[in-house]
């Protein structure tokens, strides 16, 4: 199916992505118009009216299509089953932060500054979802990634804040050099950057160029491996997640890391598919396996003893981006791809969920001015009950315990691991009870110092701040109907999962 | 028409009626509770007596009354076995049943004990599973309520919880006597294994099915590869480890003198007469099993042969009265053992019969001597209580006489037939059952020596002679709740033997020899008939009279009844006159053994406590260390793994940035080689 | 024709000093630098493959590059400004509250 | 659909427990809990399905909804009750209010919480024994986790803490292995299972769907997911040595929870051991019986030591635990009718007795502070009931006749011991081995009683010492009651386990000869 630009089917599919484009635009009249005066309230309702408006919109388009492939100027974008479930994934997420900005940036000035790189942002990640050449995808990479860097930088005065700023930058520009250079060496060898272009030209590597496709495969894995805060490229995440502002956290350690995931599926499924790659001897699936089981490790091990509970979920976020990876190496050809892929998506989204809502606890105590450390946060069960209960849910569905979500989609991914059955994917499976008991321990402390510890000194919480409230309850409650109600997704994610593996 | 089968279940149940309403009832009636275990053991007699009517008018009953489960053809029923054998247990049951209830009235109500809907509930309870237990129609059954006079025995024992000493000898009781079940366990559940069936009687019974199958009939599974024989002996000594326990056979007796702790007419109901008496009930239950095995057969004779020398030279150095009746108890039921193990099936059942009545007596009597002292039992305070107490005293000494085997009294006839019966069977028996059996016959024949000199030892010492301290010569008065009892007793252990004067019979065959016939023709398969012919096809134990038939037995009795003189003379000897001495000094080193019952407590108590507690202890250790310490182990590992691991984000962006860089070429060198891409 | 070997040559050498630069200066500025040699190093290889392969996807391809290393270095440089603003340094080593 | 109603019930009554004041909640959820007891009672007295629930056999009172796609796989919303899980249902239903009357003393602080967790923990364990789908029932198994966590790390005793994160992670772990060994079999059934329905997946194995995987044979992948699955049940139920998480969970967890988490969780794992490996794999279970029986004949001898060696009547108690549950292993691996039969029963029968000491223990701890053998003496005369009652569960602990305990344990003694799983009998030797655990049992048991109960009246605490309150001592009694019943008419669940559990057996066939000849065919299976 040839597609003429800018007919009018192309936008439209186009939709939540322009509409978001077209929210951060308005952010930005609005400030010219009243740059001083301008509200939370007016900001965060058109933030997230945006945001809802991109999730119906892409709601509709998988309706209308069905979630089949409609390539968009010349194949360069596709909008597909999965890109409309990634758009899904950011723009709840994004709907929530902005939510919960509502509250945390009362104090602050450049309020529409934050919204409207925040809905920047989600605009590069629906982009990155759709991309079909290796172009769009590191256009659009960039697109979501220079807001975060400024995002992140947000409180300029915070030393944390510019810290984390700074690291963020400097390991996403290296890592983004990385990755272009990456996408160069895979042009070279196949001459393309369409993604089926590419998958089509592979085996020109054959005369003597494997080593090159594959030095150029495994930097692109580079470049994804930044984005969804992978080993070796996760050294920005910790201080980026603690420093940054809580709600940006949230987002970033959300929607970001599942926009690299998207990406990520997308090339390797179509461009590099796993049986050319491993002909030709890239077996890519044993590097995502071997990041897999270091990321997750990592990350779990690194959290367990963290006395700072934003940092502890820091690395957790590190911990899961190596479960999801899990989602990669299993692609083994023994596997049932579309199961494999599809647990990687399911996790992706209840994930978007529960660790949001657990970042925006952490910005809710920041905005209480509570403290950081697992000791501050003793006794606030009694203090706060339903902010702590939502917290326990987030905390139990991301350890994998069925109060949420969480618990289908990891119990999925270790269903997956178990499905390809090799030697490979069951240590990646056993790695991930061992790292799962080890998350519920850290967890816990979380929650037993809310709920079991007594609290160390007088503990007076200020307010009930509404936008942060609704925020982390409508994430909670979301968590948990997506324990009995994750098969409104699955369906979709099987099916995108295995309309893209063909 | 309803006949007295019909009713049998009352027996049981209308003292089970008696505990529910004592134990919850009892306070709120006159007499705690006594009223309704009297009432209640009453009617039980009657139906017993009805029912041992009934049996000897030809009839039998052997049917199951409840299904427990039922898993496919293999049901595990509860059914009532109402022979001779049953039915002669039952009268014996009930009525020392009866007489303990009376007798409890002074002992324990004119004392002001409190407590007493407990005591009243629980006799009762005991009353009923005893029952329930003669009337067992299979293993299971049997085991069953074997296990719940234990019980019974257990809270009897500890009746006076608040002291320290009582708790624990019921411990001791339990625990000593669990040891035995866990062999009769395992042997019920080979038994199941080995016939799919525990019954007791009929052609599908377990005893049946092994006969067929040791003739290389019907199908019996045997297991570890043995033989039929092997294995249905190495069956037949697990049960046998049950019996040992129950009727205080070495070396489980331990538990028997320590159980005296209890209230004196529980140790005549259950430590005397009926429960002790469970164990070797049951071997003459399944006699037609253990006829089958020679091996068997001699072991139980050796058993009891050696338990009655034991145990009787273990009584005579005890300073209590009490102390000396359960010695005298535990050697009289190593006899019963040696009638059955020798052949002597009626001689057996005999002699269980009289100990039940003699021993209960004395019991009885000891308790009436124990009122009147204020419960101080040393032998060493009393004397001269002959004159303050004469029912008791002539009660006491009919049961005596007959504890010694002194003729005419019930247990001499009944003592005589179980040495006789032995003594023939070890001389017609080949091999080394036969050896065995004379052996066991020896040690037996010492041990009536030693009975005489105990019991007239006790006797001399309680009742004769000046008082030698001051409740003896002032002793409490006892009523006629206490005398009734003694007096029936009395009489009965005087002329008890007559149901069996089977020497007699041999001269006077006018005289009848009733317990003989009753036994010897009971129904197909249960009868003493039946037994013989096993033994002798099967087990090979026959008799054999070196000295003719007669003279056989006439030389026997004049031994047994000679030493038994002799030993009651060497008593009065030593102990008459108004203040006899102690001579237990003359018996040097050897008096330090007996005092200590040959160590026996020592080295029970250093197995529960010194070695398995030292496992146990040992065990703990090597939990907490080595199973749990692998577990904590585990997780102070990973987290001090965990906290070396975050070390490496330095927080210094460039050598993250190196970091990145190196792993990006090891992931690429590692692939790279893989894949061949150098 | 220079042989693509070449320019696939001079594009790792430039790619490698760039990384060079990145291990070994503190400055906030100097680290810039080298990722944009990184990326012209990117550059060279696409035009290179470009030409090479025929179609002009790589050459127009390095022109978004360009442009988005343009507005990288934009952030950057804002980025290293507040960072001299909190920390009164451009080295980027100085930056160290956060760690473990 | 009743069911679903009486975890709806519980569900509900959890949130409203949790909202409603502390003061009403322990009422509140007394009486909330008698609704799922009536409805418990109402199945057994309409029950009337036969036949295992895996096997295709009749369930009853469940319903079966598609749940949703899992790629190829249908995952549905499928429950219903057997022979098997219907005494299981019906003993959690039993346990629960009972736990919630014995709370009412000790639970002063936080109540409406803990009942509302309670609730919330019956609900989960009413869906593990009824659910027939394996993720539905996955759902369940973990939920119950999470209440117990909260009930022992708030409520518990002073290492709390660490009670409850131990508990917490070992048994998660345990969980997530045995999930692999669950995915791994059903993988290996490739297209001959469309679904993770434990019915479908058991039929698919008995038709012989077990394929090789990837070069690795059919019966080693049974044999691994064998393994990972015993593994994952064996800390639940709990095995040695997997058991150490148990006597820290026991005695830090207050009373009520313990004697839930005897009562009812550790048959979770027997449960599900029989649901699963005994059910589905028999041939490796057979093949690996020696080890399995083993392992059970270690459980009871190894934890009825260490019970002996325990001075605090808690750990005494939860050692027990660990012995009894040895010998339902026994009966499992016997694979006859009284031995699976015997092994379900004694499920039943254990939660009970469990039940019951641990609320005696509870009891005498709410009275006098102090759980130590050494610290209390002569109890009978100030506490005559309690005292009884602990009497009648020791003395039920030991195995005597005619109460329940003795009833289980015998029809596992005599299934085990005639059981042919095993080549030269080798099962009635364990069996005999394992049978001395009934000694050991009574010798703690009765060593502790002696100290405690009996003997001049002595408590190292300054608390005054008497009777405790009606609802302290009514659970009690009924317990009593309970096990007297079960023992003298065992038939009450035992005939409906043995229609559930013939069609396990039908489906070993001649499990004696077949196991013989596969001794052999382990060593070499294993290697």
């Amino acid at each position: 199916m040839l597609q003429q630009p800018f007919e009018i089917s192309g936008l439209a599919l186009l939709a939540p992505t322009l509409l978001l484009g077209v929210t951060a635009l308005v952010l930005f009249l609005i400030d010219s118009i009243a740059p001083e005066e301008s509200s939370s309230a007016l900001l965060s309702g058109v933030t997230v009216t945006g945001s809802l408006a991109a999730l119906a919109a892409a709601g509709a388009i998988l309706v209308t299509t069905g979630g089949d492939p409609q390539d968009l100027y010349g194949g360069q974008l596709v909008v597909d089953g999965m890109s409309l479930f990634f758009t899904f994934i950011f723009t709840s997420v994004t709907a929530l932060v902005a939510l919960a900005s509502y509250d945390y940036l009362e104090e602050f000035r450049y309020k529409a500054e934050f919204h409207s790189l925040t809905v920047l942002a989600a605009t590069g990640m629906t982009l990155m979802a759709s991309s079909n050449s290796l172009a769009t995808a590191f256009i659009s990479l960039e697109l979501a990634s220079l807001p975060s860097y400024a995002l992140v930088a947000f409180l300029k005065n915070n030393r944390g804040s510019v810290e984390a700023g700074l690291k963020y930058f400097l390991i996403g520009a290296l890592s983004s050099a990385v990755f272009a250079y990456g996408i160069s060496l895979v042009y070279g060898v196949t001459g393309h950057l369409q993604f089926n272009q590419v998958a089509e030209n592979l085996g020109a590597a054959g005369d003597g160029l494997v080593g090159v496709l594959g030095v150029g495969i495994l930097m692109i894995i580079g470049g994804f491996a930044f984005k969804t805060a992978s080993v070796p490229f996760h050294w920005w995440a910790p201080e980026a997640y603690e420093g940054a502002p809580a709600p940006v956290s949230a987002f970033l350690s959300s929607a970001s890391k599942a926009a690299g995931f998207v990406i990520a599926f997308r090339v390797f499924t179509v461009a590099f598919p796993q049986a050319t790659a491993v002909d030709l001897g890239i077996d890519w699936v044993l590097a995502f396996q071997v990041l897999a089981l270091v990321t997750m490790t990592l990350g779990n091990f690194a959290a367990a003893t963290q006395e700072n509970v934003k940092r502890m979920l820091a690395y957790s976020s590190i911990g899961h981006a190596g479960y999801v990876l899990i989602a990669l190496g299993a692609l083994t050809g023994s596997a049932d791809q579309a199961l494999v892929l599809g647990a990687g998506m399911l996790h992706l989204v209840v994930y978007g969920f529960m660790n949001t809502g657990a970042f925006l606890f952490i910005a809710l105590v920041e905005y209480w001015g509570v403290g950081r450390t697992f000791e501050d946060y003793n006794g606030l069960g009694k203090q706060a009950p339903v902010a702590c209960v939502a917290m326990t849910v987030f905390l139990f569905s991301l350890a994998g315990l069925p109060i949420g979500g969480g618990f289908l989609s990891k119990i999925f991914l270790i269903l997956a691991a178990a499905n390809a059955a090799t030697i490979g994917t069951y240590v990646l499976a056993f790695a991930l009870v061992v790292n799962s008991a080890l998350s519920l321990f850290y967890y816990s402390r979380v929650v037993k110092a809310m709920w079991i510890e007594d609290p160390v000194t007088d503990l007076e919480v200020g307010g009930y701040p509404t936008g942060l409230y609704a925020a982390i309850v409508v994430a909670a409650v979301v968590t948990v109907l997506l324990l009995p109600g994750l098969g409104l997704f699955s369906g979709v994610a099987f099916d995108a999962a295995a309309s893209m593996i063909q | 028409m309803a006949g007295a089968f019909d009713f049998a279940p009352a027996i049981a149940l209308l003292p089970f009626g008696s505990f529910v309403v004592a134990l919850f009832l009892g306070h709120l009636m006159p007499k705690r509770g006594a009223l309704a275990g009297i009432i209640a053991t009453v009617g039980s007699l009657l139906l017993s007596i009805w029912v041992a009517l009934t049996v000897l008018g030809g009839e039998t009953y052997n049917e199951a009354i409840y299904e427990f489960v039922a898993v496919g053809d293999q049901p595990i029923q509860f059914g009532l076995l109402l022979d001779p054998l049953s039915s002669l247990m039952l009268i014996i049951v009930s009525l020392i049943a009866v007489l303990v209830h009376v007798f409890s009235l002074g002992y324990m109500n004119d004392e002001g004990e409190t407590g007493l809907p407990r005591y009243y509930g629980e006799l009762g309870l005991f009353t009923a599973s005893m029952l329930a237990f003669v009337m067992s129609s299979n293993l299971l059954m049997a085991f069953m309520f074997f296990e719940l006079v234990g019980l019974c025995s257990y809270l009897l024992i500890g009746f006076w919880f608040r002291r320290d000493g009582p708790p624990s000898a019921a411990k001791k009781a339990f625990l000593v006597t669990r040891f035995g079940d866990y062999f009769f366990l395992v042997g019920v559940v080979a038994v199941f294994a080995t016939f799919g069936t525990a019954q007791f009687a009929g052609p599908e019974s377990f005893p049946r099915l092994a006969e067929a199958a040791l003739a290389g009939e019907g199908e019996a599974t045997l297991l570890f590869g043995l033989d039929a024989q092997t294995w249905f002996t190495v069956v037949g000594l697990l049960i046998l480890g049950g019996v040992m326990g129950k009727s205080a056979q070495f070396p489980f007796h331990t538990w028997l003198p320590d159980a005296m702790e209890g209230p004196t007419p529980v140790s005549a109901l259950i430590h005397a007469a009926t429960m002790v008496a469970a164990g070797v009930y049951l071997v003459a239950r399944i006699y037609g099993f253990y006829a089958l095995l020679p091996t068997a057969l001699a072991v139980i004779a050796f058993v009891g042969g050696f338990t009655a020398l034991f145990a009787a030279t273990m009584g005579v150095v005890k300073r209590e009265i009490k102390q000396v009746l359960a010695y005298s108890t535990i050697s009289q039921y190593g006899y019963i053992m040696l009638a059955l193990g020798g052949g002597g099936y009626v001689a057996g059942v005999f002699h269980l019969t009289t100990h039940a009545v003699f021993k209960a007596l004395l019991f009885l009597g000891a308790g009436s001597v124990i009122i009147a002292m204020h419960h101080n039992e040393d032998m060493w305070e009393m004397g001269g209580l002959k004159e303050k107490m004469p029912v008791t005293y002539y009660a006491f000494l009919s049961g005596s006489l007959a504890l010694a085997g002194i003729v005419p009294f019930s247990g001499f006839w009944s003592k005589d037939e179980v040495l006789f019966e032995t003594l023939i069977h070890g001389f017609g028996s080949d091999g080394g059952i036969g050896i065995a059996l004379l052996l066991a016959y020896a040690m037996g024949l010492v041990a009536v020596f030693f009975t005489g000199f105990y019991t007239f030892r006790m006797v001399l010492l309680t009742f004769h002679g000046e008082p030698r301290s001051d409740t003896a010569r002032d002793p409490h008065g006892v009523h006629w709740n206490v005398k009734g009892p003694l007096a029936v007793l009395g009489v009965l252990a005087a002329t008890v033997g007559v149901i069996n004067l089977v020497p007699v019979h041999t001269f006077v065959p006018a005289v009848p020899e009733y317990l003989h016939d009753w036994l010897f023709y009971g129904p197909e398969g249960l009868n003493g008939t039946y037994y013989e012919e096993l033994l002798h096809n099967v087990a090979g134990v026959d008799p054999g009279y070196p000295l003719g038939e007669v003279g056989t037995m006439l030389a026997s009795a004049a031994v047994s009844l000679g030493l038994a003189l002799a030993g009651s003379a060497l008593a009065v000897a030593l102990y008459r006159g108004d203040s006899p001495v102690e001579h237990t000094d003359r018996l040097g080193s050897a008096k330090t053994v007996l005092f200590n019952n040959y160590y026996q407590d020592e080295y029970q108590v250093w197995l529960a406590q010194g070695l398995t507690m030292r496992v146990a202890r040992g065990a703990d250790k090597f939990d907490q260390g080595v199973v749990d310490g692998v577990v904590n182990g585990v997780s102070s590992v990973s987290l001090l793994g965990g906290s070396r691991v975050r070390r490496i984000q330095t927080g210094i962006v460039s050598n993250y940035a190196t970091l990145l860089t190196l792993g990006l070429v090891a992931l690429l060198v590692g692939i790279g080689l893989m894949g061949g891409w150098f | 024709m220079v042989p693509i070997q070449y320019y696939m040559m001079l594009s790792a050498a430039l790619f490698c000093i760039g990384v060079f630069g990145i291990l070994t200066r503190r400055n906030a500025l100097m680290f810039l630098m080298s990722v944009e040699l990184m990326l012209n190093a990117a550059n060279i290889n696409l035009v290179a493959f470009s030409f090479q392969n025929g179609n002009l996807t790589g050459q127009v391809f390095s022109l978004f590059t360009m442009a988005l290393a343009a507005a990288e270095v934009a952030v950057g440089i804002g980025i290293i400004l507040v960072l001299y603003r909190n920390f009164s340094d451009v080295d980027v080593t100085k930056a160290t509250t956060m760690r473990w | 659909m009743l069911i679903e109603a009486l975890i709806g019930v519980c569900l509900l009554g959890a949130m409203l427990t949790f909202v409603a004041p502390d003061r009403v909640a322990g009422k509140l959820a007394a009486g909330i809990s008698l609704v799922p007891l009536v409805g418990s009672l109402f199945m057994y007295a309409t029950f009337e399905a036969s036949g295992n629930a895996l096997f295709g056999g009749e369930t009853m009172f469940g319903m079966n909804l598609a749940w949703f796609e899992l790629a190829s796989y249908q995952l549905s919303y499928h429950t219903g009750l057997d022979g098997i899980s219907l005494p299981l249902f019906v003993l959690s239903t039993v346990l629960v209010p009972l736990a919630i009357l014995s709370a009412w003393t000790p639970i002063q602080e936080r109540q409406s919480q803990f009942y509302g967790l309670v609730l919330f923990m019956e609900a989960s364990l009413l869906g593990v024994f009824s659910a027939l789908d394996f993720f539905l029932w996955f759902v369940f198994w973990e939920a119950v986790l999470i209440p117990m966590y909260f009930l022992i790390g708030v409520w518990g005793g002073p290492r709390r803490k660490y009670a409850a994160i131990k508990f917490f992670v070992y048994t998660n772990v345990a969980s997530l292995v045995m999930f692999i060994g669950f995915a791994t079999l059903v993988f290996a059934l490739g297209d001959s299972v469309g679904s993770f329905g434990l019915p479908e997946v058991t039929q698919a194995i008995a038709d012989g769907g077990l394929g090789s995987v990837a070069g690795v044979p059919g019966e080693t992948i049974a044999l691994v997911s064998f393994v990972l699955m015993f593994i994952g049940f064996a800390v639940k139920v709990p095995v040695v040595p997997l058991h150490t998480w148990l006597p820290d969970a026991h005695v830090e967890a207050p009373t009520p929870v313990s004697v839930l988490l005897a009562g009812v969780l550790l048959k979770m794992g027997t449960y599900a051991l029989l649901r699963f490996n005994f059910t589905m794999l028999p041939g490796v279970a057979t093949d690996l019986a020696v080890f399995i029986a083993l392992i059970g004949a270690a459980s009871v001898i190894y934890g009825a030591l260490l019970a002996l060696a325990q001075q605090d009547l808690k750990r005494i108690v939860a050692y027990s635990s660990v012995s009894s549950m040895g010998y339902v292993i026994l009966g499992l691996v016997a694979y006859t009718e009284y031995g699976l039969g015997g092994a379900t029963f004694q499920m039943v029968a254990h939660g009970l007795i469990s039940g019951l000491m641990f609320m005696c223990v509870g009891v005498v701890y709410n009275t006098t502070h102090t759980r130590m053998v050494g610290d209390m003496s002569g109890l009978a005369s100030r506490m005559p009931y309690t005292v009884g009652a602990l009497v009648a569960g020791a003395f039920a602990y030991m195995g005597l006749p005619l109460m329940a305990g003795f009833a289980g344990e015998f029809f596992i003694f005599r299934g085990a011991f005639a059981s042919t799983v095993l080549p030269n009998n080798g099962m009635a030797l364990i069996t005999g081995v394992a049978m001395f655990g009934i000694v050991i049992v009574a010798g703690y048991l009765l060593f502790a009683m002696q100290r405690v109960l009996f003997g001049e009246f002595f408590s190292a605490t300054d608390y005054e010492v008497r009777e405790a309150g009606v609802h302290d001592v009514a659970p009690l009694i009924v317990l009593v009651l309970l096990v007297i019943l079960l023992g003298t008419a065992p038939g009450i669940f035992f005939d409906m386990i043995v229609t559930a559990t013939r069609p396990i057996l039908d489906n070993v066939g001649g499990g004696g000869e077949a196991a013989v000849e596969s001794l052999g065919s382990v060593l070499g299976g294993v290697r």
